[in-house]
This record gives C-alpha cells, sequence and structure tokens, in this order.
C-alpha cells in the first residue's frame, strides 16, 4: 500500500500566556487508500489539532511550526491558502464533533450542500442539487427533496452528522478526517453512524482518519491504531495488535479503563493522576509521573522503537 | 402571524394612551404656557384671554379630557404657538427627520458592519486598534461638540459642504425629500454623519464582538473545512449570523436616532421634528409635544414589530417557535 | 402651505448673485399672520411685507409710516391722515377702509397666544371720515397712543376676513411693505421678493431669504463659511474674533431691554428664598428695606459684568431705559461698585452677614442670563450674601415667578413701545388686576408715591410734561427706593459680510431693507 | 474545539487570582485599569489635589476671566490650563468635574443595570405573561426617545445630581432589561436550565447562578457603552439648560459652558474637560473590553 497522506515530525504551536506550547509534538503516521486509521487519546492529548493541522486550519494563536504533511506526494505545509482551499472538501473532507454545531444554524440545508459542490465544480445548480440529494440518500436519510429545503434546528443530532458526512462525501474525496462525530450522539445512534461509516468508506474508497478517545468503537472500525499523549504518538501498530497486546503502558491503561474491560461488580480501573496541562509537562516521558513502570531513564525523553510492524515509544514497553 | 400583528397594535393604542397621560401630566407640572406665549407688556387681561383661547383656564383633568376626545377622532389638539393642529405642525417636519435619520443609520450600518467585521477577523492588528480607538472617540464626545467641530472644519475652514440648514427638496410620493438630488445630499452629510456617530461605535463595537465569538464556533471551521472561498466564509456564513443580533439593535437604535435627531437639528439648523420638539418643551406647547411623543412612540412600536418580522424572516429558528406560540 | 421647491431649490445652487441676501435668524418666525402672535421675529418679518400707520426708526423715534401725519384734537380724539400714492402688491389702493378692518380683525383672531389687542383695547371707536382720514376715539386719555400704532400692522380690507392659514400659506399675505411674500416653511425659512412698486426707496436686494438657525455658534459659522451674509444676535462670545475677520463688519446699539434683578418686597416674612446665613429658612425679610436692596446694588460691579461677562456687549445701566429715551431720568447713573459702602449700609439696616439668598434665574431668555446671575451671586457672596444660583428655562422660570415662587430673581425687560411708562408700570407698579398695572412685578414692589405719578403721567397727552413725571417717578422707584436693581442695557449686534452695512436698531429688529451695500 | 488546555487542568491559584492574572494578561487592558484608578483616585480626593476650590463664589473672581493656559490672574495666582467664563480655574473644574461625571455616570449605571438586569432575567425566568408584560414595559419605556424623557422629566423635577440620576435610571433600565432578557433567553433554553430545574433547583437559585451569570457578558458590553452614554447625555442636557446646577459643574457641563467660547479661539474652555471626558471614558472601555473578554467562557481560550 502506497501511502495516500504521509505525516511527519508535524508540530504544532500555540502561543499565549505561558509562552508557546506544543499541542502537536513531532508526529508520524501514514494513512494509505481505503484504510481507517484510529487516532486515539484523552481530550487535550492533541489529536484533534492534528486534524486541523492537516486541513492547515489551525487558527491564530496557533500555527503549524514544523514537520511535513503529505497528500498524493503534494507537501501540504506551507501551502498557498487558495491551493490548500481547493483540496478542502474536494479531496480531504472533515467531519466535526457536535453535529448541533457543525452545520450553520441560519442556513438551509439546501445552501448548506449546494455550496460545497460549487465551490470546487462549476456545475449548474440542477446538478449540485441533483449531486446533494443523492449525497443525502447515500446517508440513508428518506426523503432527501424535501428535507434538503430545511434547516438544522429541523433535523435530530444524528440526522444533522448524517447531513455532515453526507456533505463530507459530496466530492468523493480520498481522506476524511473524522474529529469524534459519534461523540455527541446517542449510543444507539452511534451504532448507526459507525456502521455507515464503515460502509460508505468501503463503497467509495476513501481513507479515514478516525479521531476519538473511544477505544470500543476504534475496535470496530480502525485497521490501524495510533495512541496519543501530550502530543506525541506514543504507540501504533494494527488495531488488533495494540488493543490486544498493548506495548505502552499508557495504551495499557486506557484498555483497563473501558468498562467492558472490567469484570461486572469489580472496581473500575483508572490510570492514577491527571492529565497533565502541556504548559507544566514533567521533563523527560510526560507519562512518567502517571506510570507504574517509571524509573530514572524516564527523565529523558523516549524515542519511538520498532517492533515488528509497530512502533512505541516508551523506555519499558510491556 | 395576522393575530400577531393584531394583538401588537392594541397593546399599542394602550401605549399611546399612557404616553399621552404620562407627558400630558409633565407639561402640566412644568409650567403655565401662557407666561412664556404671552408678549412680555402683556397685562393681566390679555393673559386672561390668552389662557381662554388656548382652553388653559380649565382644570387639567377637564383638558385632559378634551384632548381625549379629540384624540378618538384623530384630533391631537391645536398648537399654542403656530394655531394650526399638533399632528399637522408635525407631520410636516417629519421628512426632514427621517431623511436625515434614514441617512445617518445608512452611514452607521455601511460603514460599522465592514469595520467591525474587519476589526473582529483581524483583533490584533495595527488597524483593528485604530478602528476601536476610534470607535471610543464616536461616543465619547458629545454630539453637540462634535457637531460645530464638524461644521467649523468641512464648513468654515475647508467650505466643502454648507454649514446649516436643509438642501433643495424633490417631492416623493407626496413628501418634501432632500436628500434625493446630490445638492440635497451636501445638506444632509454633516449633520447626518453627526447623528451618525455616536451609532456608528456602536456597531463597531457589536459586529465586532459578535464577529469574535462567531468565529470560534464549529459551523466556520467546518464552512473553512468545506473549501469555501473566504469570501464566502465571511460574507454569507459569518455576516448572517451576525446580522441576526444587530437587527434588534438597528431596530432599537433607529428610534434613538430619530430622538437624538433633537441635538443634531438644533446645531445645524436642520427644520425637522427633533428641533420642533425641543422648541415646543421649551415654549411649553403642550399639544405639539404630546403628539410628537404619541408619532414617536407609534413609530417606534411599528419599527419593533417590523424587526421582529425581519428577524423571523432572517432566523429560522424563529420562525417555528413563533408558528407554535 | 404650499411649498415652491424646485424654484427655491435652483437658487440655492447658484452662486451668490448681488441681488440677493441670505439672512440668519436667531429665533423661528411662527407665522406670517402679523395678527396672530406678538413676537419679536414674527414682527420683523412682518414689517418687510406689511407697514404701520406710525413709524419708528432706528432709535425707535415716530416717523411717518403709512399716515403722514397724527394729532390729537382733543384729550381722546386722534385725527390720522393717510398717506395717498400707496397700493396693496395686489396693486389696490390703500385707503382708511384698511385700517379700520385692520382694528376690527386684531381683537378676533382665533386661537391667538399673544394677540395685539393690548394695543387697540384704549380704541373706543374708529370711523373714516374721508378715504384717506382716520378719526380715533379713546376710552381715556391716552398719550401712547401714537406709540401703539407702530406695532400695528395695517392688512388690506379684503383679506381681513382670511384666518390665519391662509397668511401662512401665502394666499392672504397681501402688505404695502418694501417686499412681499415669497415663500415660508415653518422652522427652516422666509423667502422675500422685492416690491418693485414700493412708493418709498427702492429695496437693495430683489430677494431676501431668512434662515432660522437657532444655534449662536452654528449662525456666527454660516456667517463665516459664507452661507449667509447678515446675522442677528452676534454672541457676545465670537466679538472679539470677529471685529478682528476682514471679512465681516459689525453692527451694535445699546437695546431697549435692560437686565434687573427684582427682589421680594411685598412679604413681610417668610420669603420662601431668604434664609440665614447658615442656608436655614428665615423669618424676617431683609429685602423689604430699601436699605438692603440698595446695598445689594453697591455690591455688584457692573462694569466687571459689562467687560468680563458680557464682553463689552453690555453698558451698565442707572434705569430701565438709555438717557435717550422719552420719559427716562436725567440724574440716575449706574450704582457705583461700593462694597463699603454696602457694608454700612447692611450695618445700618441690622441685617451685616445674617443672610442669604437664592437668585433665580432663566438660562434660555437672555444674553448670558445664568453667567449674568452667576457673577452677582459671586459679588454677593463677597459683600457678605451667601448667593446661591438656580437657574432654570425660562418656561419653568416665568410660570414660578409668576406665582412668587422666588425670593430675588433677573430678568430682562425691552420697551416695546420705546418710551418708560412701559417698564415702570409693567415692573414697579402695585400689582392691580383691573388697571392692568404691574403685571411683570415679580417682587410686588408697591409705593403709593410711585403709584400716582405713575398714572398721572399715562394721562398726560402732552409729551413734555408726561416725560418729566415719568422721570421723577423712576428716580422715585429706583433711585429712591431701589424697586429694582437694573444691571446693564444690552447691547444688540448684527454681523454683516464686508459690503454690506446695516443700522443697528435698539428694537432688534433685523429689517432687510435697511440693509446697504457699501461698494 | 476540544480545548489545548485540558479541562482538568489542577487549578494552581484561586479562580480570584486567576482572574487577575488573566485581566492583566492585556497591556492595554492593564494601561485602562492604570488610567481608571488614577482618575478615581484624583476624583475621590479633588478636594485635596485642586489647586482652587471652584464652587466657592467668593473665591472666583470675575477679573480673572477667561484666562488662557498659563496666565497670571489679578490676585497673582496662576492658572495651568486656563480659566472659564467666571474665573473659575479650569483644572479645578475639571478635577472636581470628574468627581461629578464619574458619580452619575456609575450610581446611575449600577442601579439602571441592576434593574434591568433583574427584571430581564426574571422576564425570561418567567415567560408567559409576566415576561410579555415585562417587555411591553420595556418597549414602551425605549419608545420614549431617551433624551425626550430626561428633558421632560428635569423640567418637571429641576436641577440637580439626585435628579439627573433619576432621569438617567429612567432611561436606561430599559437598555440592560432587554440585554439581560434575550441573554438570559438563549440560556434557558439549553439543556442545563432544564437540568437545573429537574433537578429541583429553586427558581432564585437557578436564576442567581446560572442565567444572570451567562447575562453579564453582554451586559457588561452594553455597560460600557452605556456608562459612557450617561455622561455624554448628562453632557447634552446641560447643553441644552437642563440637568446639573452650573455652580457645580460635571465634565459635560463645563464642556457645554465652552462650545460657546469654541468659535472664539478660546479653546481651553471646553477642549481640556473634553480630553478628560474622553480619557474617562476611554479607561472605562478598556476595563469593561477586558472583563467581557476574560468572563465570556466562550472566548476563553
Amino acid at each position: 500500500m502506497t501511502a495516500l497522506l504521509q505525516v511527519e515530525g508535524l508540530v504544532t504551536e500555540y502561543s499565549g500566556r505561558e509562552g508557546r506550547l506544543r499541542a502537536v509534538d513531532g508526529v508520524d503516521f501514514s494513512l494509505a487508500r481505503g484504510e481507517v486509521l484510529g487516532l486515539v487519546g484523552e481530550s487535550g492529548s492533541g489529536k484533534s489539532v492534528t486534524g486541523l493541522s492537516i486541513m492547515g486550519l489551525v487558527d491564530a494563536p496557533g500555527r503549524v511550526a514544523g514537520g511535513s504533511v503529505k497528500f498524493d506526494g503534494r507537501e501540504l505545509v506551507g501551502l498557498a491558502e487558495e491551493d490548500l482551499r481547493r483540496l478542502r472538501g474536494k479531496r480531504i473532507a472533515m467531519i466535526f464533533q457536535d453535529p448541533m454545531m457543525t452545520l450553520n444554524p441560519v442556513l438551509s440545508i439546501e445552501t448548506q450542500m449546494l455550496e460545497t459542490v460549487l465551490a470546487h465544480d462549476a456545475v449548474p445548480r440542477a446538478e449540485a442539487r441533483r449531486r446533494a440529494i443523492e449525497a443525502l440518500g447515500l446517508v440513508g436519510i428518506a426523503s432527501p427533496e424535501e428535507r434538503l429545503r430545511q434547516y438544522p434546528h429541523q433535523f435530530s443530532g444524528g440526522m444533522r452528522q448524517r447531513v455532515v458526512i453526507a456533505i463530507a462525501l459530496l466530492h468523493r474525496p480520498d481522506v476524511i478526517i473524522a474529529d469524534e462525530p459519534t461523540t455527541a450522539l446517542d449510543v444507539t445512534v452511534q451504532g448507526q453512524i459507525l456502521y455507515e461509516m464503515q460502509r460508505l468508506v468501503r463503497e467509495t474508497g476513501a481513507a479515514l482518519l478516525w479521531i476519538t478517545h473511544d477505544l470500543a468503537v476504534v475496535a470496530g472500525l480502525a485497521d490501524r491504531v495510533a495512541v496519543m499523549y501530550a502530543g506525541r504518538i506514543v504507540e501504533q501498530g494494527s488495531a488488533a495488535e495494540v488493543l490486544d497486546a498493548p506495548l505502552h503502558p499508557y495504551t495499557r491503561g486506557l484498555l483497563d479503563s473501558v468498562p467492558a474491560a472490567n469484570a461486572a461488580g469489580g472496581r473500575l480501573r483508572q490510570i492514577p493522576g491527571m492529565t497533565p496541562s502541556l504548559a507544566h509537562l514533567p521533563p523527560g516521558c510526560a507519562f512518567r509521573e502517571r506510570c507504574g513502570h517509571a524509573d530514572g531513564a524516564c527523565s529523558s525523553v523516549p524515542e519511538i522503537t520498532l517492533r515488528a510492524a509497530r512502533q512505541v515509544r516508551c523506555h519499558h514497553p510491556l | 402571524m395576522p393575530v400577531y400583528v393584531l394583538r401588537r397594535l392594541a397593546q399599542t393604542l394602550l401605549v399611546l394612551f399612557v404616553t399621552s397621560a404620562l407627558v400630558f401630566g409633565g407639561l402640566y407640572l412644568v409650567g403655565d404656557p401662557v407666561e412664556i406665549l404671552v408678549n412680555p407688556q402683556a397685562d393681566q387681561e390679555e393673559r386672561a384671554r390668552t389662557a381662554a383661547a388656548l382652553g388653559l383656564d380649565r382644570p387639567a383633568l377637564e383638558q385632559y379630557g378634551i384632548f381625549l376626545k379629540g384624540a378618538f377622532t384623530g384630533d391631537l389638539g391645536k398648537s399654542f404657538v403656530f394655531g394650526r393642529p399638533a399632528l399637522q405642525v408635525i407631520l410636516e417636519r417629519m421628512p426632514a427627520t427621517l431623511e436625515l435619520a434614514f441617512l445617518a443609520m445608512l452611514m452607521s450600518l455601511g460603514l460599522g458592519i465592514p469595520l467591525g467585521l474587519y476589526a473582529g477577523l483581524r483583533p490584533h492588528g495595527f488597524a483593528a486598534r485604530t478602528i476601536m480607538a476610534g470607535s471610543i472617540l464616536g461616543f465619547s464626545l458629545p454630539t453637540f461638540w462634535v457637531g460645530l467641530l464638524l461644521i467649523m472644519v468641512f464648513a468654515v475652514q475647508l467650505g466643502w459642504l454648507p454649514s446649516t440648514g436643509r438642501g433643495p427638496t424633490t417631492e416623493l410620493l407626496g413628501l418634501q425629500i432632500s436628500i434625493l438630488t446630490w445638492e440635497g445630499l451636501r445638506y444632509a452629510l454633516l449633520p447626518a454623519l453627526n447623528l451618525a456617530l455616536f451609532k456608528l461605535s456602536l456597531i463597531i463595537r457589536l459586529t465586532r464582538a459578535q464577529v469574535r465569538e462567531q468565529s470560534l464556533l464549529d459551523y466556520m471551521r467546518f464552512a473553512r473545512a468545506k473549501g469555501l472561498p473566504r469570501r464566502r466564509v465571511i460574507g454569507v456564513h459569518l455576516l448572517k449570523n451576525i446580522l441576526i443580533p444587530l437587527i434588534t439593535v438597528i431596530g432599537l437604535e433607529l428610534g434613538s436616532v430619530i430622538a437624538f435627531a433633537v441635538v443634531t437639528e438644533t446645531i445645524f439648523a436642520w427644520p425637522g421634528m427633533g428641533k420642533l420638539v425641543i422648541d415646543s418643551i421649551f415654549q411649553l406647547d403642550r399639544p405639539v409635544v404630546v403628539a410628537y411623543l404619541l408619532v414617536t412612540v407609534f413609530m417606534f412600536i411599528l419599527i419593533n414589530l417590523l424587526v421582529d418580522l425581519l428577524y423571523s424572516l432572517l432566523d429560522p429558528r424563529v420562525r417555528i417557535s413563533e408558528a407554535k406560540g | 402651505m404650499r411649498l415652491r421647491v424646485l424654484l427655491a431649490g435652483l437658487a440655492l445652487a447658484l452662486p451668490l448673485q448681488a441681488q440677493e441676501l441670505n439672512i440668519g435668524l436667531s429665533t423661528p418666525v411662527t407665522t406670517m399672520d402679523p395678527h396672530f402672535h406678538n413676537l419679536t421675529p414674527n414682527n420683523s418679518i412682518a414689517k418687510h411685507i406689511f407697514e404701520t400707520l406710525v413709524g419708528q426708526d432706528d432709535q425707535q423715534a415716530l416717523k411717518p409710516g403709512l399716515a403722514e401725519s397724527w394729532k390729537a384734537l382733543d384729550d381722546t380724539t386722534w385725527e390720522i391722515k393717510l398717506r395717498k400714492n400707496v397700493r396693496w402688491h395686489d396693486g389696490s389702493p390703500f385707503t382708511a377702509e384698511d385700517v379700520l378692518a385692520t382694528l376690527k380683525r386684531i381683537p378676533n383672531v382665533p386661537n391667538s397666544p399673544a394677540s395685539f389687542a393690548i394695543y387697540t383695547r384704549p380704541i373706543a371707536d374708529a370711523k373714516a371720515t374721508d378715504p384717506h382720514t382716520v378719526v380715533l376715539q379713546t376710552r381715556a386719555p391716552h398719550p401712547l397712543l401714537p406709540n401703539d400704532l407702530a406695532t400695528i400692522h395695517i392688512i388690506s380690507a379684503k383679506m381681513a376676513g382670511m384666518g390665519t392659514p391662509d397668511y401662512n400659506s401665502g394666499k392672504a399675505v397681501n402688505g404695502t411693505g418694501p417686499y412681499r411674500f415669497g415663500e415660508y416653511v415653518s422652522g427652516d425659512r422666509v423667502v422675500l421678493v422685492a416690491n418693485d412698486k414700493y412708493y418709498g426707496a427702492r429695496p437693495a436686494f430683489a430677494k431676501v431669504r431668512f434662515r432660522m438657525i437657532t444655534n449662536s455658534a452654528a449662525r456666527v459659522a454660516a456667517l463665516l463659511a459664507g452661507d449667509v451674509q447678515m446675522i442677528e444676535a452676534v454672541p457676545t462670545a465670537d466679538i472679539a474674533r470677529l471685529k478682528k475677520d476682514a471679512r465681516v463688519a459689525l453692527a451694535s446699539t445699546v437695546s431697549n431691554r435692560v437686565i434687573y434683578l427684582h427682589m421680594d418686597s411685598g412679604r413681610e416674612r417668610n420669603s420662601p428664598f431668604v434664609t440665614d446665613a447658615a442656608g436655614k429658612p428665615m423669618e424676617a425679610n431683609p429685602l423689604r428695606d430699601p436699605r438692603v436692596r440698595k446695598a445689594i446694588s453697591k455690591m455688584i460691579d457692573r462694569n466687571a459684568i459689562a467687560s468680563r461677562i458680557m464682553e463689552g456687549e453690555a453698558r451698565p445701566a442707572g434705569q430701565f431705559l438709555p438717557e435717550t429715551f422719552h420719559g427716562t431720568s436725567k440724574r440716575l447713573s449706574p450704582e457705583k461698585y461700593d462694597p463699603d459702602g454696602a457694608k454700612t449700609l447692611l450695618a445700618a439696616a441690622g441685617y451685616p452677614g445674617v443672610f442669604g439668598l437664592t437668585l433665580h434665574t432663566p438660562n434660555n431668555r437672555y444674553i448670558n442670563d445664568e453667567k449674568i446671575a452667576q457673577a452677582v451671586a459671586q459679588f454677593l457672596t463677597r459683600g457678605g450674601i451667601p448667593t446661591k444660583v438656580d437657574a432654570m428655562p425660562s418656561a419653568v422660570f416665568f410660570s414660578r415667578g409668576s406665582k412668587l415662587e422666588f425670593s430675588f430673581l433677573l430678568a430682562g425687560w425691552g420697551a416695546g413701545t420705546g418710551e418708560n411708562s412701559s417698564p415702570l408700570r409693567s415692573l414697579v407698579a402695585t400689582f392691580d388686576r383691573s388697571l392692568g398695572n404691574g403685571a411683570a412685578n415679580r417682587g410686588r414692589f408697591s409705593d403709593a408715591g410711585v403709584d400716582a405719578m405713575i398714572h398721572t403721567a399715562l394721562t398726560t397727552i402732552d409729551d413734555t410734561k408726561r416725560g418729566l413725571m415719568l422721570a421723577a417717578a423712576t428716580d422715585k422707584a429706583l433711585g429712591e427706593l431701589t424697586g429694582v436693581i437694573p444691571l446693564h442695557y444690552e447691547v444688540s449686534t448684527w454681523g454683516v459680510k464686508k459690503g454690506l452695512a446695516y443700522k443697528a436698531r435698539v428694537d432688534q429688529y433685523t429689517l432687510a431693507h435697511e440693509v446697504r451695500m457699501t461698494k | 474545539m476540544s480545548a489545548v488546555l485540558p479541562a482538568t487542568v489542577p487549578a494552581p491559584q484561586t479562580p480570584f487570582r486567576r482572574f487577575l492574572e488573566e485581566f492583566f494578561d492585556s497591556k492595554l487592558a492593564t494601561l485602562g485599569f492604570a488610567l481608571l484608578a488614577a482618575i478615581v483616585l484624583v476624583a475621590l480626593f479633588a478636594p485635596f489635589i485642586a489647586p482652587h476650590n471652584p464652587y466657592d463664589l467668593a473665591k472666583l473672581d470675575l477679573m480673572d476671566s477667561r484666562l488662557a493656559p498659563g496666565e497670571q490672574g489679578l490676585g497673582g495666582a496662576s492658572y495651568v490650563l486656563g480659566t472659564d467664563g467666571q474665573g473659575r480655574d479650569m483644572l479645578s473644574a475639571i478635577l472636581y468635574g470628574l468627581r461629578v461625571s464619574l458619580y452619575v455616570g456609575v450610581v446611575s449605571g449600577i442601579i439602571a443595570l441592576t434593574l434591568g438586569a433583574l427584571t430581564g432575567v426574571l422576564a425570561a425566568y418567567a415567560g408567559g405573561r409576566v415576561e410579555q408584560f415585562v417587555m411591553r414595559v420595556v418597549d414602551i419605556q425605549l419608545g420614549f426617545p431617551a433624551i425626550l424623557v430626561a428633558l421632560i422629566l428635569l423640567a418637571v423635577l429641576g436641577r440637580g445630581v439626585d435628579k439627573i440620576i433619576i432621569a438617567l435610571v429612567c432611561v436606561q433600565w430599559a437598555y440592560y432589561a432587554r440585554t439581560a432578557r434575550s441573554a438570559a433567553l438563549v440560556e434557558r433554553g439549553k439543556e442545563y436550565i432544564e437540568a437545573a430545574r429537574g433537578l429541583g433547583l429553586s427558581g432564585t437559585r437557578i436564576v442567581l447562578r446560572h442565567l444572570l451569570p451567562n447575562a453579564l457578558p453582554p451586559l457588561i458590553v452594553v455597560g460600557t457603552v452605556q456608562v459612557a452614554h450617561a455622561i455624554a447625555l448628562e453632557a447634552t442636557l446641560s447643553f441644552l439648560g437642563l440637568g446639573l446646577p452650573s455652580t457645580e459643574p460635571s465634565l459635560g457641563l463645563l464642556i457645554a459652558n465652552g462650545y460657546e467660547y469654541l468659535m472664539s479661539g478660546r479653546y481651553w474652555i471646553s477642549f481640556y474637560p473634553g480630553l478628560a471626558l474622553l480619557a474617562t471614558i476611554l479607561a472605562i472601555n478598556l476595563v469593561g473590553d477586558q472583563l467581557r473578554d476574560v468572563l465570556n467562557p466562550r472566548l476563553a481560550k
């Protein structure tokens, strides 16, 4: 498989009152055509910023400070805004977490879909409309022509996320970055959306970067998994391997805190301590203060080590 | 919707009634119009004659009763000073004030929204800071002071624009309008700018605050993620969301612009109803003041109603809840 | 009201023509009906279109108007000879019928807020003995009849039946004066055009546009910007600068208006704003004592007020009218600034440093009224009478003043008739409803001797005798009893563009037909 | 967006200290605060700082009127910023005037804000007829042009600091009420208020702890504008001959008094008070802007 999206040494910084913070600190991964990569981490680990950095949507006071993002062989970091715009929504689409906030409340679904078509293809409105209806049908929305005329507030949360997905799929993009698109939804709806996504990716052959904190979701969906902690990827590998036999203590901790993994009635296991503020990261391994395996070696930053097809960033892999 | 409009109109009548009673009573307390109307040389007999001629010799309640009776037939009494129906005196002056208010509002929106947008989108730039500093200037300097300054600079020093007065008018739908011709517009520019300054500052600040809030919302990011050109992201997605809260403010402010014309009209000798009402208050020309307030309150309620309707037109969310309620 | 919009608009757009004059007025003209509202700005405009039987020159001296001559046949009968070659603007000849119709209309103008009936009431009967002679019969001897006639604008009999609205629209405006009606836009402007068939001197301007610019700074700006060529009531603050400005010339004269202080000399006790030194209400009323009033007068430095507050646009006053007016005293001069003398007087009266006052003043009626009051308070406070100032709009001020709610007030009086009897009768004669005396006597000053002198004077036809009596009454009321304290006479100032000249008038009228071109 | 700073960060200091830290983060706001503090101090201690007492009529000398800045008077006193038409030292008058203006602006602002915010939020909370009634009253009030209400009110009441405060509260409260209501209305619709109600929290608690704080940021925006507006409106009323007694002038009144001298070149009589007014309003706004940014949870980074 050739890499469609190749991220190398990506650094995204935010300058604020407490100086410069690295929200993303040297992230590497690649995504192949038709592949689903789960990017997992707690909130604040930098996974969302990674998604935005790829899209070139990091706003001031943040900026991509280094590294490279290659899409289909083309460098995206430093690319002119207009060239980036042509790619966004056309070849790389992004879906956000909260469908209630993603759609513009005062524009009709039709407006929001048609403008997406017309932003990239000079087609007649009727043609754009046809595509919009088709996309709505694709994500399983009944009587799409009628719903097209409606406004976001007339849709339920799950339906809105379907609309968002339909918009993302309008141009049959090569890559879809989905930033926790099911987190805000009811569990039953979550299941439906996941199922749809899986089906759609398979049908359209798009590569999917699925950003989530939910390991259960990743387990059912992703081909590969990358785990992020404090701006760095600490472990990466095939979904089955990482989830079955994690190498990084942090991954282990995450897995242990999933309720299903615990015996019914037993005490839920947790990772001790709190997620550190990026401003107050301990020197060396960022996880060291919460890690049961930490020792003196951990005061230096661990390098990524390769184990077969897997990568881990730890002085003491499990 | 018609029921809604009708109910609002019924409330309007009540408001007008309360207004008239308050103003009538208020002005009655201020003083005796006869004292200010008669020639200082007048003797006691002439004063009594004036009081009788204007109906001021009757008890206050009776005077108000007479007013109410007339008001129901659309007669708001005769101006003490002009001896003509007060409503007629007001309506004659209204176009001048309305065109000034309209022009001022146009200026404050036409300049305020783009400037506010800019300052909100690039909040840390030098230009944005200059705009915001300027907006503070706009509402900290009293209108009358700025008015004279404008006259001194643009009329006396530079000689670009006429200092005072209203230009030639042309008739439009039976109204005398001056801002339709360039010559007439020249007269209106300075007073309108003077009147607009305060609102301009307000609109800049409100727009900027809105921009700052809205641009952080996900729909803005999503619009960009869709690959929309910046023009459309700002011009459609952002602007439409900003306009909705702004509409409420604009409605409110249009009313206040009309009222604040009082000061501007005085300084620029603009023959509108604001100048008329100031004179009328100082001359205790009660019928005119009462009629003026009734007319402006009515206009204001009308504007409010229009704003509500416009609001529901712009914001799909309101349309639904209105239908329910 | 029909607006001749396009015409006016075109004219405004054109560059200034020599035959056009734009004048900035300080107060709005409220009507075109010469008998509706007796108000200076209205009368001023009316004087362009209409004429009076008796005219007044710039010093208010009587001169022939539509009447060639007038004389008293006996104490109550007057014969008036009318000018013969006069035509109305519509072309018809002017006759005695017009005079009779005017006198009949004046008391019967509906809704008039200030009618001219005060001037016609003394007339019991009027008849025409021939087309150009009118004989007037007064109820009692009324020496001021010619002065009164100088305020009555004669309208044509044809238009006598027309109402005020017809005048405002211009339909009924038909005069004999040097200017004809052009356009009237309420609150904005009055446009007059020259009457080329006028029997007198032809007006210098083909067209005159009066613009109402009430804000005084804006009025000055309009003159400096060249939007108008003449303004009235130049504010005192700008006089010094305008004097130095080569583009304008000023015309000024002492007016017939005196600014004065009135004191509560009516109430024996509990005058509302007399307090003790600590500001608590005081029972006794020291203002009843003429020595206290004199002391107050001595505390005030009139020259300082004239030079500092009025910036030279006022002349310290010792009586109601400048000495040039008929019936004024030759003995009274402005009270000298004498704080020590004041202290002595106060001590003699038994009130050294024991009472305080509040001075009430209008703040939008007279030139710098509120500031003058502050200056007076300054002088009084330093002289040992702590004084506060309470300024209010004239509407409130006069209502309260006439209800006698004040103890000490500042006001002004302009003698409309141009004779000393006017202030004497209104300000210091005992308040008497039936006689019509003391209507503006808000201090309720009362002295039987003064009353008697005024009464005799008002029934004495002989001008010289009457003048002496009026002067004697003034000496007693002001010099001896200090019934009111005169401060200064206002100076009225007009500003004109260089190349124009205006003879300043004591009656404060702005008359376009008196404006001359100097080059 | 998921925050860069994790929400679960251990609070290193008290909320108030955090607030202070965030507030003084901006140089401009710090400057504004310093300016405002200086102005308030100067206003408070005017009687001790001012070289003259401008309210003492006995100390004024008419002969010293309209002196240019730096000129010496007849009595030997020199006037840094000149004198006005009454011979009042401009510097002292400005210092005292600041006091009056701030007092009038702030007191009327606080009363109006309290009154308006409470009615607005209560209306939003209560809904139904109560809300309709309150909002109609607000409409009536807003329908009356502020300046005219103040004019008539002051014509009836007369001049005085207390009277102008009454007038300003009367014309301002409705703005706050309307703002508070619309802000609270947005919040009322949100799930957490439903949840709070569901939890059986008392009405007062919901209003005070949930609705009011969320209505605060827009109220502060309106407030900073309104305090400035109040001071300017007071100046306008004084210009029209109503408002404050001219023997104890506010900044606005000083400007109004100096207005007539503008054309004659005696600029200092209204220019310096104007400058002081500008500085005051600038400071209030800088502080208000920063307050809004810091208090606004949506803008917090």
